[in-house]
């Protein structure tokens, strides 16, 4: 009858490429050199997307958007390492899953245009419209991932959310139930270190987000999220995992926002200058290309070649969104049930939005 | 089948359509081994396994959340809430997603889901198992909401909930759930959403209720010449039924349980003064909750709209 | 002072409230550092600390919660939520606790605390930013419900919010918050809770409106006899004023951003046709919001009453 | 840059009395002989107010009730190393916890009845009324830490919850917070094995409650919940740590629910009676019982006594809840709010409930 241990537990963080694009053998996933430029691309592409997206709102054709400058290998490491008929549920700061998953940009810009045709999302796609309320898309992860179960789909769902997030109760309930039935899901916190104004430290009173896992009784690890090949790797073994009915991970990408919050935001008021100069030398980007520099894989006409390709791409999405007619004020009505209600035909009537 | 209360109604509905539908599937706490607290889902798990019926953890907020995903994945869950009073908890996701989905993705994902739960003043429980806040769920654009009455109506509108597009919020009278005995055809048969029933004619006055008070407003009637209109589905509102016998009768008093300061007695008042105010002979009454926290059982009787309470507001529009 | 506009206005109350009382303390996401994400509490952390500003994790429910347990402890929190769209995760709370901690304990214990959110449609942000489910929060016997619509009254409404000794959801109209400037006075005055404000006077036409639809309707009723209400407090309702009004015009029409089905208006037009009915000529109108979620930011001036849909309401009342 | 571990972590089981009755010196909590007594009387007495209610439900003379069978040590346990102007914030089956802390008995029998005033707690009590909703209690014992530490005061919440209540956001947002803030609370998880029918291996894929605390950066144990002795200095230590500004603490009392879950429910449709059995061979009186016969403090005597006494407290509780006046409907209404509404007053008129 003693004070006995009954439980051990250790949390790990996992990183492959250091900041001077050095990476461990022994750590590296199988990708070809034509799946890393592919990539580095994907990263460029969702970089373009996300300034263009920024000066646009400040010329006033977009609305409020927010950056995801500096998480790009936390984002599309992840992505890639999903099946295409696998289940994305994304929050709204997740420009870079969209871009991994060959998302139509033009789309992304009509949403953050304000318009929900944004979010009507293709029939070969299989990614959720990006959830607003923090951490609430958590549970609708859960639930797929169980429907997949369930229908014996080998399948994964995975979910995109922050560090913030990990505070809310839809993320206890969703994990603790995914753990539960085993369901095949990837919870992938994005923790880059700052919800609006409060830092990471504030958030919680625990070291990591990862370590959250034990209390599920499920995986969890903590990446490097600056570092593709990282992500990439921890992210494949969680679907892998998941996809073999191993049950769900949660992946803790550490990373940072180098960003203001979203446009109206000002982090200025609550963050120095020589924070985000640190982290902007641990920019994702710079690290994969002196890694594929030293691999031979980036030239500087190859890295022109692939911000020629994005801007044009991303011109070509602007124009695309830009042409695009105004929406109907009759869908305002017309998307809520499968049939219009007797109230909302007198409705569409009376408002004159009858076509 | 015979005579069946409303716990067997729902039972056999439930059933039916799991039989009918694979992808029909049921969740909650206590549903599966336990068969529900109400017993609604006795039986069930051991008919369908454990992939079809499935006792979740305490988690009101993760279970409808998680059923949102699964009826985008293409299931038709079906969850149990042990009482509504526990349904506060999942109010976001089902008013913030399962309402918007649908419209949020221009009809790319949509959300088919029933959200049972056992609903009023009946078991003399402890606080917060009699609540009464169909209101809340009646004011979110997105989603049905549904009160049975007799257990022919309760199968009726609960196989029309299941196939139903969109998520429906399905509420249980737990007072009438063993109360009332009535035939139940097997097999195919639905009671349309949407559609009030006239559940007795008449042409003095326009009674309005629904589940346990519908039977309320039944003692009450006696001796006036009243039309009882039972609504079945709270939203949307079958204005139709409403007015047309308003038209006809020119009085209307509604009755419900909940408190009356914005409860559906307030929508059903304001739809008639705007649509009907005209052919009204006297003020519309709502008989209904007092502006209070429902209390608990030793008072619950003096809370309820009573027979008493309900003729004193008829004796009062046949003044005019 | 001069002129402030309401974002100034509130936090003046909330500086001078702080001054007053050591008991009143601020809670809430980006409140403290960054002053709020609309500045409302710019500089109350520099001026009262730590200890009396408290940014707080992301968790809705948790400090709403937690803020429940200081006021029974006798503090009075003043939490902010950072938009109405974000409050659903608290509703439990706030229905099942905040609402009920004083009747449940037949007064022992109370709970004294205001709610403060930014609400309504008004500055194109992304989904859930513009909200406006007062109606839910209507509906909870034991909270009370305030809206201002200027910056004088913004004051004196937080004020008195602050000093009632029950909670209070506190809705500030962000289209207004910089939109309107007025003369507020520094120091000691308040607003009570409970009474409405005749706005304008007038005799053929009752308008009820609170918040951005105010405003909305000050435009639109020019050419028209009538008499404007501003409610400022939804619950409890000041029904005296308003049955008085519609007693002298004869007429009254609702205006809200909400969808209509449920919302405010609904009681507003229920309780005119209960006790004024006799008075009325003509239907009582609701201008608001359709049956359906509230869009992005492309859509969301066809979705708000516009002027012209609240004139084409009044032309329609004034044809009796 | 390796895969490196960077945390470890682990739980541990606290017991001091086995079930022979036989302590560990080494882990005693420091109490007099007077001491143990009392808590002994108090477990009496709460296991004679749980029967008695339980057999007045029977008579139809009591509502619904939520028995503490076999979770007397882990209530009293706890309660008693709480000072008297410390909150408590209990559940809906916390019986003993109200015996512990002197609750008027009477007044706990009228709440059962169906009667509001049961919950009008005395004055010099500290205690919150039980909660119904499932571990939405919890917040508020963190709001009333934060209080209790904004103030300077050098007090301490505690709450109480089950092992279902972990599953829910309430617990996770509020544990949290009270991380991040260090407020002084315990959190009690009175882990009975049972969510009604749901078992602790469904509510969670994790090994213990306690090890989530880890999640939070707060201290956490696992207790044996029947051991009063284990249960009092595993509470005692984390209300001291608490009071001296060293933050919360989770502790998971690991017992079991000897009887239905309510006088609603039938347990024997979803557990067998060998389980139930072997619990009951581990009754925490019983094992109280043994520990002060070896030491003396409990003869055949003194144990009638403290039947006796605890009978004709009940008894006379009874009487005194039976003969109270039936309550005022006036009172469904006067207590919403500080002031009667001008509706209200309506009301009263109309419903003939003026005084
Ligand atoms: C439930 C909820 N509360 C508050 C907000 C307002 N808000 C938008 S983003 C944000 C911070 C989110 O932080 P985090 O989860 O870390 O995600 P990040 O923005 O860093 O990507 C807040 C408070 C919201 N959208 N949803
Ligand atoms: C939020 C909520 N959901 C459901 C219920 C119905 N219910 C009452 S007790 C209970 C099980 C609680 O289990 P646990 O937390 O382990 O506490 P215990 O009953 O074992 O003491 C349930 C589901 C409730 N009261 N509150
Ligand atoms: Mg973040
Ligand atoms: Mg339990």
């Amino acid at each position: 009858m003693p004070l006995k241990t009954i439980g051990k537990f250790e949390i790990k963080n996992l990183q492959v490429l250091d900041e001077k694009g050095e990476a461990d053998p022994a750590l590296m996933p199988g990708l070809s050199d034509g799946e890393v430029k592919k990539a580095y691309e994907a990263m460029v592409l969702a970089r373009t997307f996300n300034s263009r997206a920024l000066s646009l709102q400040r010329e006033g054709r977009l609305g409020t958007y927010a950056s995801i400058r500096g998480q790009e290998a936390s984002q599309i490491g992840s992505a890639l390492a999903l099946e295409k008929e696998d289940w994305i549920f994304p929050s709204f700061r997740e420009s870079g899953v969209f871009v991994a998953r060959g998302y139509p940009l033009w789309l992304i810009f009509k949403y953050w245009m304000g318009d929900e045709r944004g979010m009507k999302v293709p029939e070969d796609q299989f990614i959720f419209p990006m959830s607003v309320p923090v951490s609430t898309q958590i549970p609708h992860a859960t639930g797929a991932a169980l429907a997949m179960k369930l229908k014996g789909h080998k399948k994964v769902a995975a979910v995109y959310f922050g560090d913030g997030a990990s505070s809310r109760g839809d993320f206890h309930e969703a994990i603790n139930i995914a753990g539960v039935f085993r369901a095949p899901v990837v919870f992938l916190c994005q923790n880059n270190q700052w919800a609006i104004s409060v830092p990471r430290s504030k958030q919680t009173a625990a070291e990591t987000i990862a370590q959250r896992s034990n209390g599920y009784g499920i995986e969890g690890i903590q990446v490097d999220g600056n570092d593709f090949f990282a992500v990439y790797r921890a992210t494949k073994e969680a679907v892998d995992r998941a996809r073999s009915g191993e049950g769900p991970t949660l992946i803790e990408c550490f990373t940072y926002r180098l960003d203001d919050h979203t446009t109206a935001d000002d982090a200025s008021r609550y963050r120095t200058k020589e924070e985000v100069d640190e982290w902007t030398h641990r920019d994702p980007l710079l690290r994969l290309k002196l890694f594929m520099e030293k691999k031979g894989l980036w030239t500087e006409e190859y890295g022109k070649e692939a911000d020629k390709k994005a801007a044009e791409e991303v011109d070509g999405a602007i124009k695309e969104a830009e042409s695009y007619g105004a929406p109907d004020p009759a869908d305002i009505i017309g998307y809520t049930y499968g049939e219009l209600t007797g109230r909302q035909k007198k409705e569409l009537k009376d408002l004159g939005w009858e076509s | 089948m015979g005579k069946l209360n409303i716990v067997q109604a729902i039972n056999l509905a439930l059933a039916e359509e799991m039989e009918r539908d694979p992808n029909v599937v049921i969740l909650g706490e206590d549903v599966g081994r336990d068969g529900g607290v109400f017993r609604v889902t006795e039986g069930l798990l051991e008919r369908f396994g454990p992939e079809r019926v499935l006792d979740t953890p305490l988690s009101e907020l993760g279970i409808v959340g998680a059923s949102i995903g699964m009826a985008a994945y293409g299931l038709k869950p079906v969850v149990e809430i042990q009482f509504m009073g526990f349904s506060y908890a999942a109010l976001e996701q089902v008013f913030s997603h399962a309402a918007r989905i649908r419209s949020r993705s221009r009809g790319r994902y949509t959300c088919p889901m029933v959200v049972r739960t056992p609903y009023g003043i009946g078991i003399k429980a402890p606080e917060l198992h009699s609540e009464s806040a169909e209101a809340f769920f009646c004011h979110m654009p997105g989603v049905k909401v549904v009160v049975p009455s007799t257990p022919y109506n309760a199968k009726g509108l609960l196989v029309s909930a299941i196939r139903d597009p969109d998520p429906v919020i399905f509420l249980e009278p737990t007072r009438l759930y063993r109360a009332v005995k009535s035939e139940v055809p097997e097999g195919e048969y639905a009671v349309p959403l949407g559609k009030a029933e006239v559940h007795q004619e008449g042409g003095e006055i326009t009674v309005v209720a629904w589940g346990t008070m519908l039977h309320r407003a039944m003692e009450a009637v006696e001796g006036f010449d009243c039309e009882i209109i039972d609504l079945q589905t709270l939203k949307p509102l079958d204005e139709e039924t409403i007015i047309n016998s308003v038209k006809k009768t020119g009085r209307l008093v509604i009755v419900h349980e909940a408190t009356k300061y914005c409860g559906l007695g307030a929508e059903i008042a304001a739809l008639v003064s705007e649509e009907a105010m005209v052919y009204l002979k006297a003020p519309v009454l709502r008989v209904a909750g007092p502006e209070a926290v429902i209390p608990m059982a030793r008072l619950e009787d003096e809370y309820m709209p009573s027979a008493g309470r309900i003729k004193k507001a008829l004796e009062l529009v046949m003044e005019y």
